[in-house]
């Protein structure tokens, strides 16, 4: 039992179905009779005005029970709620325009499958072509193509901050450096794509919905709100399995309402499961960005402020979380290092591209790309060891809890400490003498590092900051960050837990029975865990949900919370029948016993066959029954203040990466050749688990750094819509990594554990592009790292050596 | 991503097969393994009529050496021809070249005869059936042709393949088979199609003189490209670094590959170059090993 | 001859996991969608419906194939195996115990698949390198685990495989 | 996606042209064109069925012949709808003499494919549109050929 305790690498429960076939998954479920299918048609323009759609043929296919179009969905919703005050109308399907290829156009409600497809073909739609934009900074010029009419501009939000004196860090410094660096659109594709099902009862005016959903449930409002129902009128139950997201499936939220919709216009219940071509074009993505990225510095290295223009490409629409991204890393902006003087920018341009949402690293990767590349480029510029610039600029281990220009208030670390561990476990110093040698051979060796700070945790009133202070006043103040948790004993005395933490492979089942079993002294095996939740019956808040690697700090403490509420509750209990006061009791093997005296117990199902049979014989004052829900949120999330200040997560852990890499000068293929990456998220719930969660991250960002792009061609045709031309990294593609941790425990957290599940999605890309530099000395400044790219790199240096080569003959 | 709705007919023997084709010609499509036909059905680029599903003519899959040829069915599985130990002793050139085909779990349903028919200019079987100078067993109701390889391909996906037709079977010629040879491509991810490939064959003399070679190119144009002058004009001469990459620049001067998401035309032509010198170095260093 | 007419179901007998199933369906079901709808089995999981993904992946008379890749009626007559058959009455098949010691999994979405051209691998690769096993699950994508997991529990499966074959001998 | 080439014709300008303005012509030398049907001033309306082997598109399309000055000028804007998306293209084309029976002709293209099969044909599309040129004006060449020789 003990190997089962927190921190111990316990064997997943939840492999014993999935292993079996027995997971279930969205497109598993049938929950009603008599559900229809639907197909979905979608915009083959980027940009275009629909002036006739004709759906009379389809409707007349055998086994087509209603076609949906636009004009239907705006009588029935509203235009989605957005945190920005730019008027965009976002509806679940065009109306009257398109605004990227693969937005909905039509829905056609059919029996199965294959009938809907075909009827699909037979709706005719005239469409207007207009120029379309694709490329963010031409966007936002007063003569670009106008996507939104009604808001005159694609700025959806902008937004300046001023933390410390920048302009005088800039004047008194030794030297300044400044560069523009691209983040590329990618996505994460999880291998189960959206699925919804949708019923829409007549009767009460009602829908209920299942859906691959997992949070953040702010987002529960905003769906109602379209619907122009009340929460409880949009019921939405999740499946127990989750096919994957990584922040993806937070995009659905638009197919909940279109379906919503569907089945009240159809008159059945309706399942649209998304197809992979459908997946890859209109889903959801990250954004992304162009950074103009300027950095004051002395000649020791010491880094003294930051200027950052941030503009990222949201998409045709702006939704719903949007324009968090941009706003996700506000706290940590300045990363591990003591910068104390911060200028950010930040734009949020609306372009005929797929509109973004949630991603693994959420901003963490389009931020720490040009601070970590400028890092790097500082070093060079001084002629010192990068390694040499980090730790000129960590912040140190006595300055915790500290706060950062933006208010970040990072709660503990040390991480001198972890990137000197990097530094030896990676044998940092003799790849640089191998590099001497290998770089002498002509070989194109390099070495990169990455360190960052990883937010979990979000305090979900960081979105507001795309509002100014007097904006933000307006309204109730937020600052949500909190989660649920149940715990509960039958009468036959066995334990249950709700949770509502939607997991979609993190195994947060094994961890809460981790958790309640040591708190109850049960073996973990024996505790049954619910992850559904269902907006109707489950303990939940605007926060829940999986996302920003809130599981661990958050998740994890409102079970821990609720386990500790039935364990004093059960104390309570055995006092009485024990004659033993409850400090004098512990909970050991299923039992109550008496410390000091393990003969004396009372056994839990005793106790909780008394609060159910029995309530009679409870002490005064004990509730009968044994179901103990508990609330968790950590007192430093706070809403914005006036000056801006803001901690935008609750704890905050450190990544250090090292990577070797070999660039081929023949292919411009990098090759990847070790890869280390030190993590400190506090305390470790689960090491199994932790690991997997950073292999799973850093290959994604390894996909990032070398593979997958969502690639549009200057008119905003669409040109990855398929796993042939989009790239996931395959296991030939993946180096050997080597994890290491280091455990500073957090203060704010009952367990002392922060998140760890995004880390490698920021760091890695940076990581990658910084050894690439360093390997070819050409300027990388825009990913992925493509053998083509990389190539052109090589060829443009050579070219210009031949030309001082052939200057300096004469 | 459904199928469209089409007649579905299942013959038992090529015979019937060819009625078929006779009756139904420019309506039906062809199915074998599907490895490449299914996806365009589910993504419905393709709605034939008519589906004529001759994967279950066991007649046309085997492997047997037979008048100094090396035969194989046209609906042999490519994982067959892979782990066949008659194709490695015979044609190593074509052992090498398939597991580069798609995945295993692809190669065990993909046929032989459906990627020569498919006929993607980048597909590893057709280069290396074009390089190893092998020719196509047509048939049809009334008729039955050979093709030679350098006739077979007209441009992407198109082959002399008449609607009424069939491929039946590939031979390949065992006699005077080089003793040098390589299969070597460039790809995003292992499993992708190349961006660029290169087969060649090679032979020399006991002094290392090159007697004879053929080198294909795969991904550089509408149809597998042989540029044998890359190493036809290396014919009496040991190889050298300087020579090779001279004789092979001459040889691709004119190619214009087109641009796609992954490579543009000016790095496709310099990774033809590349990989065609690798093709070649690696041929020499067989063929020399083997001498 | 078989012929079919469009809209026309037709008659498909297999086995799958051993057990005979009979089933009307039209010509142009997928093996997937077949297996799933038709006969329930809901462990195989389609991921792309054109070939890359490999999540789908079943064995069709004992090779790793692309369900989605598949007429069901081209499966008429053959033995299929899918994940709900792996286990057997002694218990799990040493790939399900590794893959779960291993941390091989996690959504479990692309498992199944995975775990059905495992099968097939280690049945005619009793011996793999490291290599061979990346080569083969290059097949397949998985978002979740990087494929360190899956790498790590097939070679351990192929240990315990190749113990249990020596002990046997 | 775009591109320009150049070709010499066998028959003099004014045969060329008039091989080009003639809608019968036309329709047998666009590959995959199934009708062809005037529908307003050099403006046309085709079922095109563009593809290659088994990947076939049928599109609706709109032709219109603009630019006009004849026998030495002419701009083809092609508008075209279908199943697999979309294709909208525009190619300008010039005729200059080279001696009494030569004709050069000269284009220029752009053309942009949208909807499912710009998003998974990558591989191939520059090719289909190089494909569909040098095949139009292989007929081309062909029915100036044969005209010809149905003149002698």
């Amino acid at each position: 039992m003990v190997d089962h305790g927190i921190g111990k690498p316990m064997y997943r429960l939840e492999d014993v179905r999935l292993l079996q076939g027995q997971g279930q998954f969205m497109d598993d479920l049938n929950p009603l009779p008599n559900i229809h299918h639907v197909a979905i048609l979608r915009s083959p323009y980027p940009h275009a005005r629909i002036k006739a759609i004709r759906t009379d043929k389809a409707a007349l296919v055998p086994g087509v029970k209603g076609v949906i179009t636009g004009s239907m969905v705006a009588s029935l919703s509203r235009p989605f709620p957005v945190g920005v005050t730019a008027p965009v109308k976002y509806y679940s399907l065009a109306v009257d325009k398109v605004r990227f290829v693969g937005e909905p156009v039509a829905v056609v409600v059919a029996k199965n499958r294959y009938i809907a497809e075909d009827a699909l073909e037979k709706i005719e739609v005239e469409y207007e072509p207009l120029p379309a934009v694709v490329d963010i900074e031409r966007a936002m010029e007063e003569d670009a193509p106008l996507l939104h009419e009604e808001v005159g501009s694609n700025i959806a939000n902008q937004r300046t901050f001023h933390y410390g004196d920048v302009e005088k860090a800039f004047q008194e410094a030794d030297y300044t450096i400044s560069h523009k660096f691209l983040f590329p659109k990618y996505s994460a594709t999880p291998m189960e794509t959206y699925g919804v099902i949708a019923n829409y009862e007549k009767s009460t005016n009602s829908y209920t919905v299942w859906a691959n959903f997992h949070g953040p449930f702010t987002l529960h409002s905003v769906m109602a709100a379209a619907l122009q129902v009340p929460g409880n009128k949009l019921r939405i139950i999740t499946p127990k399995d989750n096919g994957g997201s990584y922040g993806i499936k937070a995009g659905i939220y638009p197919y909940v309402v279109l379906m919503a919709i569907a089945s009240r216009v159809a008159g059945v219940p309706v399942k649209w499961i998304e197809d992979r071509q459908e997946h890859l074009a209109a889903s959801s993505s990250g954004t992304d960005r162009v950074t103009y990225i300027e950095a004051a510095f002395n000649k020791d290295g010491t880094v003294t402020a930051l200027k950052m223009k941030m503009i990222d490409n949201v998409g045709g629409y702006i939704r719903a979380p949007e324009p968090a991204c941009l706003y996700r890393n506000h706290s940590n902006a300045v990363g591990p290092y003591r910068i104390r003087n911060l200028y950010m920018e930040a734009y949020a341009v609306m372009t005929n591209k797929c509109p973004t949402g949630l991603i693994r690293g959420y901003g963490g990767q389009e931020h720490y790309f040009p601070i970590e590349r400028t890092m790097q480029m500082i070093a060079e510029k001084l002629g010192m060891d990068p390694a040499e610039v980090i730790r000129k600029n960590l912040i140190r281990a006595d300055e915790f809890p500290y706060k950062t220009p933006s208010g970040g208030i990072y709660d503990s670390g040390d991480y001198h400490k972890a990137f000197e561990l990097l530094l030896q476990v990676g044998k940092y110093h003799e790849l640089r003498e191998y590099q001497k040698k290998a770089k002498a051979d002509g070989k194109l060796f390099g070495i990169g590092l990455a360190c960052i700070v990883e937010p979990s945790g979000s305090n979900m009133g960081y979105i507001t900051m795309a509002l100014t202070p007097e904006e933000r006043a307006k309204s109730l103040p937020k600052s949500g960050c909190a989660e649920a948790a149940t715990v509960m004993i039958d009468p036959s005395g066995s334990i249950s837990v709700r949770i509502s933490t939607t997991p979609s492979g993190q195994g947060h089942e094994t961890v809460a029975a981790q958790i309640v079993g040591e708190v109850l002294g049960v073996n973990p095996r024996d505790v049954q865990v619910v992850a559904e939740l269902d907006t109707l019956t489950s303990p939940w808040s605007v926060a829940s949900g999986s996302y920003s690697s809130r599981f661990a700090p958050i998740g994890s403490s409102a079970i821990y919370q609720a386990a500790q509420k039935v364990r004093q509750k059960l104390l309570k209990i055995a006092s009485g029948i024990l004659s033993t006061s409850e400090e004098d009791l512990d909970l050991s093997q299923g039992k109550v016993v008496v410390k000091g005296n393990p003969e004396k117990s009372v056994s839990i199902k005793r106790l909780a066959g008394l609060s159910h049979w029995h309530p009679q014989g409870l002490s005064e004052g004990v509730e009968p029954g044994i179901f103990e829900t508990a609330y968790y949120t950590v007192h430093t999330a706070n809403p914005p203040d006036k000056n801006e200040f803001v901690n935008s997560s609750v704890t905050y852990g450190f990544v250090a990466d090292l990577v070797a890499v070999e660039v081929d000068p023949d292919t411009g293929e990098v090759k990847i050749l070790d890869y280390y990456t030190v993590h400190d998220a506090g305390k470790l719930l689960n090491p199994l688990i932790v690991d997997g969660q950073i292999y799973g991250g850093l290959v994604h960002g390894l996909g990032g750094a070398l593979y997958e792009e969502l690639s549009y061609d200057k008119n905003g045709q669409f040109l990855a819509g398929t796993f042939m031309d989009y790239l996931c990294p395959t296991a030939t593609e993946i180096p050997p990594i080597h994890i290491h941790h280091i455990e500073t425990p957090s203060p704010f957290t009952p367990l002392g554990a922060k998140g760890l599940g995004e880390g490698n999605c920021m760091s890695t890309p940076a990581a990658i592009a910084n050894a690439v530099a360093d390997a070819t000395d050409c300027i990388i400044d825009n990913l992925p790292l493509s053998p083509n790219r990389v190539w052109n790199l090589l060829q443009k240096k050579r070219q210009e050596q031949e030309k001082v080569y052939i200057r300096g003959d004469h | 991503m459904k199928p469209p709705l089409f007649d579905y007919y299942k013959p038992e023997t090529v015979d019937q097969a060819l009625e078929l084709l006779q009756e139904y010609g420019i309506n039906g499509k062809i199915i074998a393994g599907g490895q490449s036909m299914m996806p365009i059905l589910n993504m419905r680029l393709s709605t034939p009529e008519l589906l004529i599903d001759i994967s279950g003519l066991q007649e046309l899959s085997y492997i047997r050496v037979e008048d100094g040829f090396l035969k194989i069915g046209a609906l042999t599985r490519q994982r067959d021809v892979e782990l066949s130990p008659l194709v490695r002793e015979a044609c190593p050139l074509l052992s090498e070249a398939i597991p580069y085909i798609g995945h295993m779990q692809t190669r065990n349903r993909g046929t032989f005869g459906g990627s020569l028919a498919h006929a993607d200019p980048t597909a590893e079987i057709p280069m290396t059936l074009l390089a190893l100078d092998a020719q196509a067993v047509i048939r049809s109701a009334s008729d039955q042709r050979l093709v030679k390889m350098e006739d077979f391909f007209l441009t992407y996906l198109t082959t002399d393949l008449m609607p009424e037709e069939m491929l039946t079977e590939v031979q390949i010629p065992l006699n005077e088979m080089p003793k040098g040879y390589a299969f070597t491509e460039f790809s995003r991810r292992h499993g992708d199609f190349a961006l660029v490939a290169a087969a060649c064959l090679l032979d020399v003399d006991k002094d290392g003189h090159i007697t004879s070679g053929r080198l294909v190119l795969g991904g550089v144009d509408s149809v597998p490209l042989a540029v044998h002058e890359a190493v036809e004009a290396m014919i009496g001469s040991v190889l050298t670094e300087e020579l090779l990459e001279h004789s092979v620049e001459e040889a691709i001067r004119f190619l214009e590959p087109e641009s796609d998401l992954h490579a543009s035309s000016e790095f496709r032509k310099h990774l033809a170059k590349v990989f065609a010198m690798k093709a070649i170095r690696t041929a020499y260093q067989r063929a020399q090993n083997r001498e | 001859m078989i012929k079919i007419e469009k809209g026309q179901k037709v008659l498909v007998k297999l086995k799958v996991n051993g057990k005979l199933y009979e089933e009307y369906t039209e010509s142009r079901k997928l093996l997937s969608d077949f297996i799933r709808e038709d006969l329930g089995l809901t462990g195989t999981h389609v991921g792309c419906e054109h070939g890359v993904c490999g999540a789908c992946t079943v064995l069709v008379n004992g090779r790793a194939v692309r369900s989605c890749l598949m007429l069901a009626i081209q499966a008429d007559g053959t033995e299929v195996n899918t994940i709900e058959g792996l286990a057997s009455e002694e218990g799990w098949h040493p790939l399900q115990e590794e893959f779960s010691k291993c941390h091989a999994l996690q959504c479990g979405f692309c498992t199944p698949g995975i775990l059905m051209s495992a099968v097939e691998f280690l049945e005619t690769n009793r011996n793999p390198t490291e290599e061979e096993i990346k080569e083969m699950l290059s097949g397949h994508i998985c978002r979740c685990t990087g494929y360190h997991g899956i790498v790590k529990a097939i070679r351990q499966a192929a240990d315990r495989i190749k113990n249990t074959v020596n002990k046997v001998n | 996606m775009n591109g320009n080439g150049s070709i010499e014709l066998k028959g003099t300008v004014e045969e060329v042209w008039s091989k080009l303005m003639d809608p019968s012509i036309l329709s047998k030398c666009i590959m995959g064109c199934k009708s062809l049907e005037l529908i307003g001033e050099d403006k046309y309306k085709a079922d095109l069925q563009i593809g290659i082997a088994a990947v076939k598109g049928k599109y609706d399309a709109i032709i219109e012949v603009t630019d006009i000055k004849p026998p030495y000028h002419y701009k083809l804007l092609v508008n075209g709808e279908g199943g697999p998306g979309f294709v909208n293209a525009e190619g300008v084309i010039d005729l200059t003499p080279i001696n009494d029976e030569c004709t050069q002709l000269t284009y220029t293209y752009s053309a942009e494919v949208g909807g499912k099969v710009a998003a998974i044909g990558q591989r191939m599309l520059g090719g289909v549109a190089k494909l569909l040129i040098s095949d139009f004006f292989k007929k081309i060449q062909k029915e100036i050929a044969k005209s010809k020789q149905e003149a002698s």
